[in-house]
């Protein structure tokens, strides 16, 4: 028989220009997938977010966390650093560290006790150097060249910033400040500005979706006033609302920033919205109690995407951080960290708290995101690795705007994509 | 033939046979997607969580739902009747014995084990959140009412959403 | 120490009893492909069907299995002992307490929840069917007996087949 | 190493003559899916079966269903005709509608309400023309060049018989009647001759098997009564009945056509066939409470396949369509439609629920059907690639006949497939 | 309004409500890891197994855990806290409703249907041992003791390991 | 795009001497598993476990087992004698053998009633000379060329030893006595005398790794002393034992022999090893209440692990065979079947039953095995195909050792393994 194209490879031509149509296969493709592991998880000078600092507050406490589809320990050692060290034995590669958080003095491998220290350096090993009998003699060990330093756990390169936790394989990779660029930066520090963080609690979710959904979905400011009621009913989000769309140099970060009106009707924006509810009004205004916080400066809404492993979010009064962590093409967890700063008042907590009830795996507005990216991939698969998505609006080309009308930060980021992929 | 062995109080069969009779109506309801029977289950004040164990058994305060009083009940009930966009699915409930942990005759604690398997429509029913729930309950004139009921579950990685109380 | 709040008649007690105790059997005579003890807790004249829930709440006839008096009953066990060729399985039901629903003294209507899941022998358990059953019972000299089952179940993509009653 | 050849791909040939001995590849080789959705159920002038029309009655009735994995969506549109449209969004490829059957005025994708005409034209979208400030700037908007015309719903060439309903996405398919061929018609028509069709109601069941093993099931008239006791043992199917193999020209279409007769032994067809059962009777008769209708003209049972994606099932009383919903090489969703029609009494319907109970994923005649399939995957898996069955009953070539002892229509149906697919 | 049918001894209803109390808080000891609270449910000569259908119903003696006495649970209790290396996991009891097949006020045999659930901390959560408890219990005076429990669960093919009791 | 290389085939290379270092791949790679199942499992004269004779003593009794993927029927013949036949129809593939045990004087396939001996011969099938009609004339058949000997179910070869069955699909396999080796053999009949053997039942285990890793466990002294609390505390299995590792010629199959020391403190194999527990005792002593038998002249515990498929254990009084069913690159199930022998008093049968509570899936020392082998193929699977696990105890070389502290049977069988794949 003539030969059958396989579903994936070199077939896959991405042959139109820009990045204002990204093909189906982009979201679909097993082999598309293994190169973005390798080129923006593992390498190419890519930094993940692993964890906040508030999670491991105390020498030897350390959580699981990922960076991509790799296990990695999270781990403040003993002078009060931040190590992150690959959760697999290096003799035998088992991924040995199974509680998801704790606290310990050094990693012990359970199936032959190699030991490592909290930085990740092998500190031994049973019977290294064999078993001595009575009459002297010994039996087994490791050869005589063993050397302990080649069998350490996998480091990885770590920096913190003001209470985040980044770490890459990438050893070369660049400083964050760097990494994440002048433009966002200040952002960045708008929330993360040194203050200690409270810890309220951790959601996940499983989207059987392609990874860069949730980052498209981040920087789409043209859904959440049609997709979410409540953000075009309740003025969360509107495209009538002051706003700013702002980018790294690369296109692949971005802030989308935005500040809130009353709501209520507004032809240009809310006409023939079918999700606008004119006479909707809450049974208890506690769900929305927005309080003005002095550090907010203006914008009530800041969602920062840091590509390719985390969104970090201020929604009035709610605070999280939302890691992406792959598997496969079509399916990623994602975990939602919800913060607070120490000094926050009890009212304070107990807003945040309240207002999370519009966030995470069954948010009023959080939870019809991971829906439509379910939706989206069915879409794709179903068509098969032909057909394309359309994201024209505001234009084929990329940059800032101070407007929600546009895409531009979704081709931006495959503008970047292209690159790095090579394709 | 069996002896008796022991009395119980009656009061004590009569608790039991009421903490059950509303588990079973409550898993119902919510099965039927009859929300303002499940709302008439709660007392005006009432507290409503749904929490992973994770967060519960570390005592942060996070839940993935957390409501307070009939008010938010209805909220909730009208973002899943018509603001969340979702694809529909059923819920099927099944919930083990109650353990009535203290009973004054006003106020009851009480505890129990319960599953919901999630089915979108013609397809496969799959399980989809299992937990115990932890409640207080009043004694009132219409029965037993839930003064609070936390729902505390295991499937720490929500399969994408949740939509409906369970 | 519990304090008595509002008398219940024993004879909600005893019936609730009598309705859990035969769900209870009946799942275990599944379970257990005793099929003579399971025809026995139905009446000469029993209805039994097992309709998916898109027919029922759709108000469409059609069932997967719909039979009707002993006679029926006693052909599907042949089927299932005798003619059906099919890759045996066991199910396991765990079924949550009855709600009754009306009762009296001479028909019972109740409803329960219920969840089979299925094993092929040597293999792993899945969640098999789910749903909800919806009794009609008389009260006879040997007790309760069904009058009517309808087993309405949310799995409506049946897992391949689907050979013994649920 | 030496190169490890793949599972699937080119080393597959179809070496022997004829269509007698199909290779277990052609069940199991996802790269011959593949090939087999493009070219049987999306091109080369394809028809499938979506829907009756009774399930949909009235405008703007609508309900899903598929072509392939393709989910497509059945409407009624204003003027009483038929739609068949993608349900995937042409924005950013949402499969955006969820509920199973419902009644709409239009399409709204929830992502970005990009709204269609029931005929699957954009209608419109927010912000097309960006929004207007009261400085009369505009922000946003799609480009200029955008063209609603390019940017709606995949629309499928539908064309109903009777009340059954076909869709293509092949725009170049010949009609059905060319489609289904003049052998085939009158066999249809029998059933769809006109009357108006009552629904029974709808099951499903999920068997693990290659899509093809139900198209042979329903093309194997040897099996019946052999497998199903109830068939030889009330003679309603067995090998000393009247009875006609029929064929469209191209070998894919066909029609088992046999009479009823009493049943019981009969040394020819029941000796040694054990699942024969000499002194079977029924405790209740009404299971089998068979009643003559007139437009029977003869035929007791009448089995259409129409390829790739319908059986059409006429036993005793008992009617209904069969839809093949492919998914994988190894795995097909089968869903049953029962149905009667508008004239029949009470008793009619009831009697055809009753005989419901041989059918469908519990029925004492179908059930097995569905075992035996997903242990002929398991045969084929277990073997690897080579491996072939054996279908050479009554010769190894293709034509009719009169009597069910051949495997005639399956050879026919490889003999088509093996053309069209250019193995 | 319910009409009283036939009495049933108060004793019956008394020891259902003990075995059924008896199994909701066994489910529940084992889902919070609570295993003294689980090995008080035991007489101090009491058997506990867990055994395979096919084992069991072929009257192979074999067991995945055959324990006898108070000493041997809490040697498997030392084993599941200190010695069993393991990936610590989530256990969801869901048992229905128990039949009581005979109760001399002194000896009662039961049996019951169980389903446990399965989560892996941070992950989904799945079936993972249904089965069926056949137990011979003690009336004491601290209330009913297991004497004897059997665990016949069907899930033959085990999820790789099984270290909490089910 | 350029070319994305798959994550299986030719790019794969062993570059490293010897076989102290194996590559992940060699534990996740598809197509490296599927050329396993066709050289260890069904060809190049390999011999699979697949029952002990005591699991089918009389003439028809049956059972199902595996060899590798494949399903196969052990059955004991009218003259006593055991064939193994594969499960799978010669007509259409159907795997029809659904009872996991039985009794059976023919094999017959539902679908159509091909009837098959004991041995696998097909001793007939319906129609085969066609129906006859009234008239004389014959309908339908099987051609007149048509052959039963070319249509038997596939056979096995055959070879009992002392109560163990082995079955192999390649007939040109040598006996299995060569099969096992000089070196292998008395270990083997030590424990298969020819006694008879009872049947105490069996246990199942899904382990969700590569098949190999169990047979490295069982190959791999180093970790018993060190992962299993029991076997360093008790002295079941400690470095300071006795002991000695034979291999085979080929270094496929092996033994660990060891002899139990009273336990307790020994600076050289308990310092430092944190699964040694020093005031442990049992709180019931039945569960280690060990006698020794006769028969062991000496060794309390041995090991034998036959490639590819089964694992024979002797652990004090605790006996059964293990055997390995692979389900691709990342599952295999584990059946475990205990036994003792007929000559058993009552207690030293319920001793084996108590004994059993250290072995299977919820096994005090076995529970974990299947643990780690979990983790190992987690750490694989994160890392990728580059990564090699370090097995150099004692040495990168392959030879016999008379102590634990080793890895050289783990050496010894992956150089087989290259040889045989020629990687
Ligand atoms: S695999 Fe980790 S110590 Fe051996
Ligand atoms: S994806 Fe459908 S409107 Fe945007
Ligand atoms: S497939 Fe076995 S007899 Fe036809
Ligand atoms: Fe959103
Ligand atoms: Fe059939
Ligand atoms: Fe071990």
């Amino acid at each position: 028989m003539n030969a059958i194209p396989p579903f994936e490879g070199p077939e896959h031509r991405w042959t139109g220009e820009g990045s204002s149509r990204i093909p189906f296969w982009a979201y679909t493709d097993p082999a598309i997938y293994r190169r973005e592991l390798e080129r923006f998880f593992y390498g190419n000078g890519h930094w993940c977010y692993v964890a906040l600092e508030v999670e491991i507050p105390d020498p030897g406490d350390f959580k699981l966390s990922w960076v991509g589809e790799r296990s990695v320990i999270v781990v403040r050692d003993r002078d009060g650093s931040i190590n992150v060290v690959e959760n697999r034995c290096a003799h035998r590669g088992v991924r040995f560290c199974r509680k998801p958080k704790g606290n310990a003095r050094s990693f012990v491998c359970p199936y032959h006790q190699w030991t490592y220290k909290l930085n990740g350096d092998l500190a031994g090993l049973p019977f290294r150097h064999g078993v001595k009998k009575e009459d002297g003699s010994v039996q087994g060990g490791m050869p005589a060249d063993f050397d302990l330093k080649q069998h350490g756990l996998a480091r990885l390169k770590v920096e913190t910033w003001n209470g985040l936790v980044f770490a890459t394989f990438d050893h070369t990779a660049p400083p964050l400040s760097e990494y994440f660029g002048a433009d966002v930066v200040p952002w960045l520090n708008r929330i993360f500005d040194g203050r200690r963080l409270t810890l309220l609690g951790v959601n996940r979710q499983r989207i059987p979706g392609n990874w860069k959904l949730m980052m498209e979905n981040i920087k789409d400011p043209y859904h959440p006033g049609l997709l979410h009621t409540w953000f075009v009913t309740f003025g969360l989000w509107r495209a009538d609302q002051q706003s700013r769309m702002v980018m790294d140099s690369h296109g692949r970060h971005a802030v989308m920033i935005s500040q809130r009106n009353q709501g209520g009707e507004a032809k240009a924006v809310t006409e023939g919205v079918t999700s606008f509810r004119k006479d909707m009004t809450l049974n208890d205004a506690r769900l929305l109690d927005v309080v003005v916080e002095p550090w907010w400066q203006g914008p009530t809404v800041t969602m920062i995407t840091l590509f390719p492993s985390v969104i970090i979010q201020q929604q009035v009064n709610s605070l999280s951080t939302r890691h992406i962590v792959p598997s496969g093409p079509d399916s990623f967890d994602f975990i939602w960290t919800h913060f607070g700063f120490e000094d926050d008042t009890e009212e304070m907590t107990r807003r945040r708290l309240r207002q999370a009830n519009l966030f995470g795996p069954a948010g009023f507005v959080s939870a019809d995101d991971g829906e439509v990216i379910e939706f989206s991939q069915d879409g794709f698969r179903q068509k098969g690795p032909d057909g394309e998505t359309v994201c024209e609006l505001d234009g084929r080309g990329v940059g800032p705007a101070d407007h929600m009308v546009t895409e531009t930060l979704i081709r931006g980021m495959y503008g970047y994509w292209r690159k790095v992929m090579e394709i | 033939m069996a002896v008796r062995t022991g009395a119980i109080a009656l009061s004590i069969l009569e608790s039991q046979h009421r903490m059950d009779q509303l588990n079973a109506a409550y898993g119902e309801a919510l099965d039927a997607a009859d929300y303002d029977a499940w709302i008439g289950m709660f007392t005006e004040d009432c507290h409503y969580r749904v929490v992973s164990r994770e967060n519960y058994d570390q005592g942060l305060p996070l839940s993935i739902m957390a409501l307070e009083g009939h008010g938010m009940l209805r909220d909730r009930v009208y973002g899943i009747t018509n603001t969340l966009f979702h694809s529909p699915y059923y819920q099927r409930h099944v919930i083990g014995t109650a353990r009535i942990l203290s009973d004054d005759g006003r106020t009851l604690h009480a505890t129990a084990n319960y599953a919901v398997f999630r089915t979108k429509p013609g397809s496969v029913s799959e399980v989809y959140n299992v937990g115990r729930y932890i409640d207080r309950l009043l004694h009132t004139r219409e029965g037993l009412k839930l003064q609070e009921r936390i729902c505390v579950f295991d499937s720490e990685m929500v399969l994408n959403s949740l939509i409906y109380p369970v």
